[in-house]
């Protein structure tokens, strides 16, 4: 599985998530600069967290416009994976990807800390290695997570069980509706998350829960690409 | 190389002030300089300056450029040692660690900008700090803040300390550096005068190492990074008035965290072209120090014109321009031809790296704006002839009437009232409120977060890591200036061997009053002495460090609080202690002289400081002892070294019990403690005194210590060789109840979370208000 | 023609306001207590030229909906000043 | 009365404008190349009660200068709508 990160000036977990991806299913991975016109030979892109842009104006306003979003766009339509991460999932919304908004923390307050989340789907190409209702700790650490949605959409995603990750009860450190910490496009080949499930690949760092998103994409994607060669 | 001269130029070019006019109506009196001074500088340069030469005399020679009253002092500072690869004098200091790595370190103040405008004021001093470090060619891994403020209940030091926490946090959580550490304290004292002081730390092989050195005549001048505005003109010189709101006149500067990214990564590629002569950041006074002190270490000279940088604003006129203070920018000294690597460079980043200027051997700093000249000033006169000062120093009155006897304060009658009081206090309290703003994590190599003794950051591609800290106490400082240095040291080092490191150096940020004060100059040097002596003693020498002086209001002079950044190795990540209590039946043991922290009493605490207020500064500080000191850190590293610990946190503000407390607050375990002086007091009971100075004092160097039963008989080996006191004291419980007697008689039985919810909430219900 | 756009943009009414909330609690601390709401956002001055007073309304309407604004949750007004 | 004030708050000129430089480039990025400048500054609405127009001013001008802005780096105006 060939892998993608993205790099848009300002990001700063685009080494974070090289990193994971080296440790948890070592396939091969690449730096791809916002600049970049071709992502046609990846399988799995990452747009990791950081501040595009300052995150002036709103967070991830201004990178969604950025060349590389056209082909990030284009490997959606493809149906290859795409991982939007605290500031990717800011892109991923703003750039229409994924439904709904992030809003500053109710808190006003950045907060970066070790949060209790519940897999609330575990059907999908992200979550396959978890167990649905399964509690894991990841860490945030963001300004502007508070996700919102109108009530139309909301239902949507609830009834298409697209909320993958919620904050466990009483957890909710942002203000989000509905506790909703991730969210998977209808066709469930996009996630975007808050939490960094890249800082959670090792005890030391507090927690070893983020690694079975990449070893799900992992499995997932060499069954679907050996069902295609055979 | 000279194409007019001075007099043309009045005519040509600018429409400021006449050098006459600039004595006639003593002009240079508004920028700070003395009549002294501007007769100097006369004299230096056998005419008249200037206006656009006297506002650049008079930056240079201000207290924050020059260091005139404190340079004398800080020669006393061992700065020597086998790891030192770069000492001070440079933007920041650096150490070996081995393995062909080095780690770069600084800390610095931006006290006065806070006071004003706290957000931008902290955001742009983590900046600055920021800058220093990568100049140096080393990639920032880590940063810490030192804050102080007022008291809570005061709605503008609430204020205060919300906007520069998130000014902090705003810059290092986009810049993408995680905030690992730091400190935090509330006095009165600070109340018109906090302190921020930043410190960052980077990561550089020793091949990379820069310097900000302008050398080889011709090699180009460039101005890299945002373009200049009229930001903090004369902000180096407001630095050091006395009422830091005389700052308002000038603009104070607003922090663009996002431009410093791309100028970090910019920098660092640049540097790795092996095409940089010399790098420097431009901070206080701008381009005029940047320029000076470059040309200064190279014993060269410059020529810049400054119709070539880039402005902001349009009509800035080459006073502005030398003088501003805009942040996010560099000066770069290039290999001859290799300009176009720079552009090439920085283009990619979207930047602008432009031409200004060459290197020339004549050691003048000539400054034209487009051709014609607007300055030109030797650099030794700006550098190496700037004014030093003898600042009197008198032993202040109050020294002398400090009471050595021990504060009459009537035993508690519920000890877990006392120190449930205790860890509410905002200075002991848990700073989750403040550290969780900040990303501690980014860069996934933050095996220790905030909320131990000290951070530790692994080193990648290696099993080694850092263990980082900063510390200070103002008031303990204040009670013995000597003895207070001493300490601060000494618990820096404490911090770093309780978490397994080595200490390796310091860099210190001296922050004090009015230094023209005779009182003050003297808590000035004898803290210094107290400092450079332990330093000695530890073997962490002063590798860069800071002074901020004028830290003053209504005549009223802060705390004198000097900070100390250290900097720890530790060779193993698997070797790293914490001070959360970890296992039932551990046992737990004090190391240091317990019989001593008996007598030494309350003097110099945060108890008497809560009992009572107003004798919080009438009574001595105890004695320290440095010996006892030195070999406690070396037996606590021995024993960590050797995988020994299970935990261990060091008795610092609050005293015993509060560090109880923390222990089993962040491990969600209780103790069973027992003292037992019976046998050594033959039987003579324990006095209310003793006992409130074993519970509260701070006096004595004590560390608690936990280990596996099956360790004790290497922890009493290694004791004895050490020479160094270890007293058994009880067992981590399996039960949330933490409970202490002292020879029989039970004190304490408190139920954790109940401390827990005293000491993790009460910043955060303080800033509901 | 040279035009300065003026630009005021806020949250949509559905949408809650906590920054608006916590400056009307600290206004109330200041003892400002007729204060009875706060709503908080964005003005920006956008300075541009334009052929004509209608393609100035067509640029700015443009960049408001493009990137100035997200419609999930903001909603703005404007006036154009000749600059 | 009952009184909306509406207040605009801007950075000084002098003082970096970091949020409207990028805007300002990435609108560049999008085309709009006739944009030659923009500020980012704070929109707020504060409704409250007055006995007084007069009154109403004087509050206005008070919180701004107490509490909503901080006028080292910011100015403001504001005008007042009867709500
Ligand atoms: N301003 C701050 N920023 C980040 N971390 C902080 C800050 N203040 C305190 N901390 C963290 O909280 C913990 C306790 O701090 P402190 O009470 O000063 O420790 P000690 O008494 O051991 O020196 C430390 O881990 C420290 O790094
Ligand atoms: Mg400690």
């Amino acid at each position: 599985m060939k892998c993608a990160v993205i790099q848009f000036p300002g990001s700063n977990c685009d080494f974070d998530a090289v990193k994971a991806i080296e440790a948890t299913i070592a396939q091969p991975v690449d730096l791809v600069w916002h600049t970049a016109t071709d992502l046609s030979q990846y399988d799995f892109i990452v747009v990791p967290g950081g501040f595009s842009y300052g995150d002036y104006l709103r967070a991830g306003a201004i990178a969604r416009f950025a060349a590389v979003m056209k082909e990030v766009e284009r490997a959606a339509a493809d149906g290859r994976f795409v991982l939007g991460i605290c500031n990717g999932f800011q892109v991923l919304t703003e750039a229409g990807l994924l439904p709904g908004a992030l809003r500053r923390n109710e808190s006003l307050q950045f907060r970066c800390e070790l949060t209790e989340l519940v897999v609330a789907n575990a059907a999908t190409a992200f979550t396959r290695h978890y167990q649905e209702g399964e509690r894991i700790v990841i860490p945030i650490a963001h300004g502007e997570g508070n996700y919102y949605a109108d009530e139309q959409t909301l239902r949507r995603l609830q009834t298409n069980g697209q909320i993958v990750f919620r904050y466990a009860q009483g957890c909710n450190p942002n203000g989000s509706i509905d506790d909703i910490a991730g969210i998977v496009n209808e066709r469930g080949n996009v996630l975007g998350m808050m939490p960094h499930p890249e800082r959670a690949i090792h005890s030391r760092l507090g927690s070893e829960d983020g690694t079975k998103v990449f070893t799900s994409i992992l499995q997932v994607w060499r069954e679907t690409h050996a069902a295609i060669q055979s | 190389m000279r194409q007019s001269s001075l007099n043309e130029n009045e005519a040509l070019t600018t429409a400021l002030p006449s050098p006459e006019m600039v004595r006639e109506q003593k002009i240079y009196r508004t920028f700070g300089l003395t009549d002294a001074e501007y007769a100097r500088a006369v004299e230096l340069l056998a005419r008249e300056p200037n206006y656009v030469e006297t506002g650049i005399f008079s930056v240079m020679w201000s207290e924050h450029c020059s260091y005139k009253s404190s340079r004398k002092v800080l020669r006393r500072f061992p700065t020597q040692g086998p790891q030192v690869l770069q000492g001070p004098g440079e933007n920041a200091g650096i150490v070996d660690i081995g393995d062909g790595l080095a780690v770069a370190f600084k800390i610095e103040s931006h006290n006065h900008p806070t006071a004003i405008e706290p957000y931008q004021g902290a955001a742009t001093g983590v900046g600055g700090i920021i800058r220093d470090v990568f100049t140096m060619g080393a990639r920032p891994i880590a940063l810490l803040n030192s804050l102080r403020f007022g008291e809570l209940d005061h709605a503008h030091t609430r204020y205060l300390f919300a906007e520069s926490v998130a000014g902090i946090g705003g810059y290092g959580n986009c810049i993408g550096i995680p905030t690992v550490g730091g400190e935090v304290v509330f006095d009165n004292r600070y109340q018109q005068n906090p302190l921020v002081n930043a410190m960052c730390v980077g990561i550089m092989t020793h091949d990379q190492i820069a310097t900000g050195s302008a050398s080889g005549v011709g090699n180009p001048v460039l101005i890299v990074g945002a373009r200049t505005g009229r930001d903090g003109i004369h902000g180096a010189t407001f630095a050091s008035a006395e009422d830091p709101h005389a700052k308002e006149r000038s603009a104070v500067q607003v922090g663009d965290p996002f431009m410093e990214k791309l100028l970090l990564e910019a920098c660092l590629e640049l540097i790795a072209t092996g095409q940089v002569v010399g790098i420097q950041d431009m901070g206080a006074a701008g381009l005029t120090s940047s320029s000076a002190e470059m040309a200064s270490r190279a014993g060269s000279g410059l020529t810049l014109d400054v119709a070539l940088v880039p402005c902001r604003e349009t009509g800035m006129n080459p006073y502005e321009i030398m003088l501003s203070e805009s942040q996010e920018r560099m000066l770069v000294v290039m290999r001859q031809g290799a300009e176009e690597v720079a552009k090439k460079i920085f283009e990619k980043w979207d930047l602008q790296a432009t031409v200004i200027g060459r290197v020339t051997d004549d050691g003048m700093l000539r400054v034209l704006e487009g051709g014609v000249v607007a300055a030109e000033i030797p650099v030794s006169a700006l550098v190496d002839e700037a004014p030093l000062l003898d600042r009197l120093a008198l032993r202040p009155a109050y020294l002398d009437e400090l009471r050595e006897d021990a504060p009459v304060l009537a035993q508690p009658s519920d000890f877990v009232a006392e120190l449930a009081e205790l860890l509410a206090r905002p200075t002991i309290a848990s700073k989750q409120w403040v550290y969780d703003q900040y990303d501690s994590m980014v860069r996934t190599e933050t095996f220790v977060r905030p909320g131990s003794d000290a951070a530790v950051v692994g080193i990648p591609g290696t099993k080694k890591a850092i263990a980082l800290v900063t510390d200070g106490n103002g008031r303990q400082v204040y009670l013995d200036p000597y003895e207070g240095g001493l300490r601060a040291v000494a618990e820096a080092a404490r911090n770093l061997v309780c978490s397994g490191a080595r200490p390796l150096a310091v860099t210190d940020c001296l922050n004090y009053g009015n230094p023209e004060k005779p009182e003050v100059f003297y808590q000035f040097e004898r803290s210094v002495d107290g400092l450079a002596t332990a330093c000695e003693a530890l073997q962490t020498p002063v590798i860069s460090g800071n002074v901020s002086l004028y830290n003053e209001s209504n005549g009223v002079d802060i705390y004198p609080t000097p900070v100390i950044g250290m900097v720890g190795l530790i060779e193993d990540r698997e070797r790293i202690v914490t001070s959360e209590w970890k296992m039932p039946g551990d046992e737990i043991y004090v190391v240091g002289a317990l019989s001593h922290a008996l007598l030494a009493g309350v003097g110099g605490s945060e108890y008497l400081a809560l009992r009572q207020p107003d004798a919080s500064l009438k009574y001595r500080l105890p004695t320290f002892d440095l010996e006892q000191e030195v070999r406690l850190q070396q037996y606590l590293l021995a024993c960590a070294q050797q995988g020994l610990l299970q935990s261990a946190h060091d008795v610092s503000d609050g005293g015993l019990l509060v560090t109880f407390a923390e222990s089993a607050i962040t491990g969600g375990r209780g103790a069973e403690v027992q003292f037992d002086f019976a046998v050594q007091r033959e039987g003579r009971a324990i006095e209310s005194d003793e006992l409130l100075s074993l519970f509260f004092g701070e006096g004595v160097s004590l560390v608690v210590i936990t280990a596996k039963p099956e360790s004790a008989g290497a922890l009493s080996r290694l004791a004895n060789e050490h020479q160094v006191a270890l007293t058994r004291v009880g067992v981590v419980a399996s039960t949330p109840f933490l409970r202490v007697s002292v020879d029989r008689q039970l004190y304490v039985h408190a139920d954790i979370w109940q401390l827990q919810a005293a000491w993790r909430g009460a910043i955060a219900s303080w800033m509901k208000h | 023609m040279d035009v300065l756009a003026k630009i005021y943009v806020t949250l949509k009414e559905s949408v809650l306001d906590p920054q608006g909330a916590a400056v009307s609690h600290a206004l109330h601390a200041l003892r400002y207590d007729t204060v009875s709401d706060v709503r908080i956002g964005k003005y920006m001055e956008v300075t541009l030229s334009a052929g004509s007073e209608q393609e100035a309304h067509q640029l700015v309407r443009g960049m408001c909906d493009q990137l100035l604004t997200n419609p999930v949750i903001e909603k703005y007004t404007y006036e154009l000043v000749e600059a």
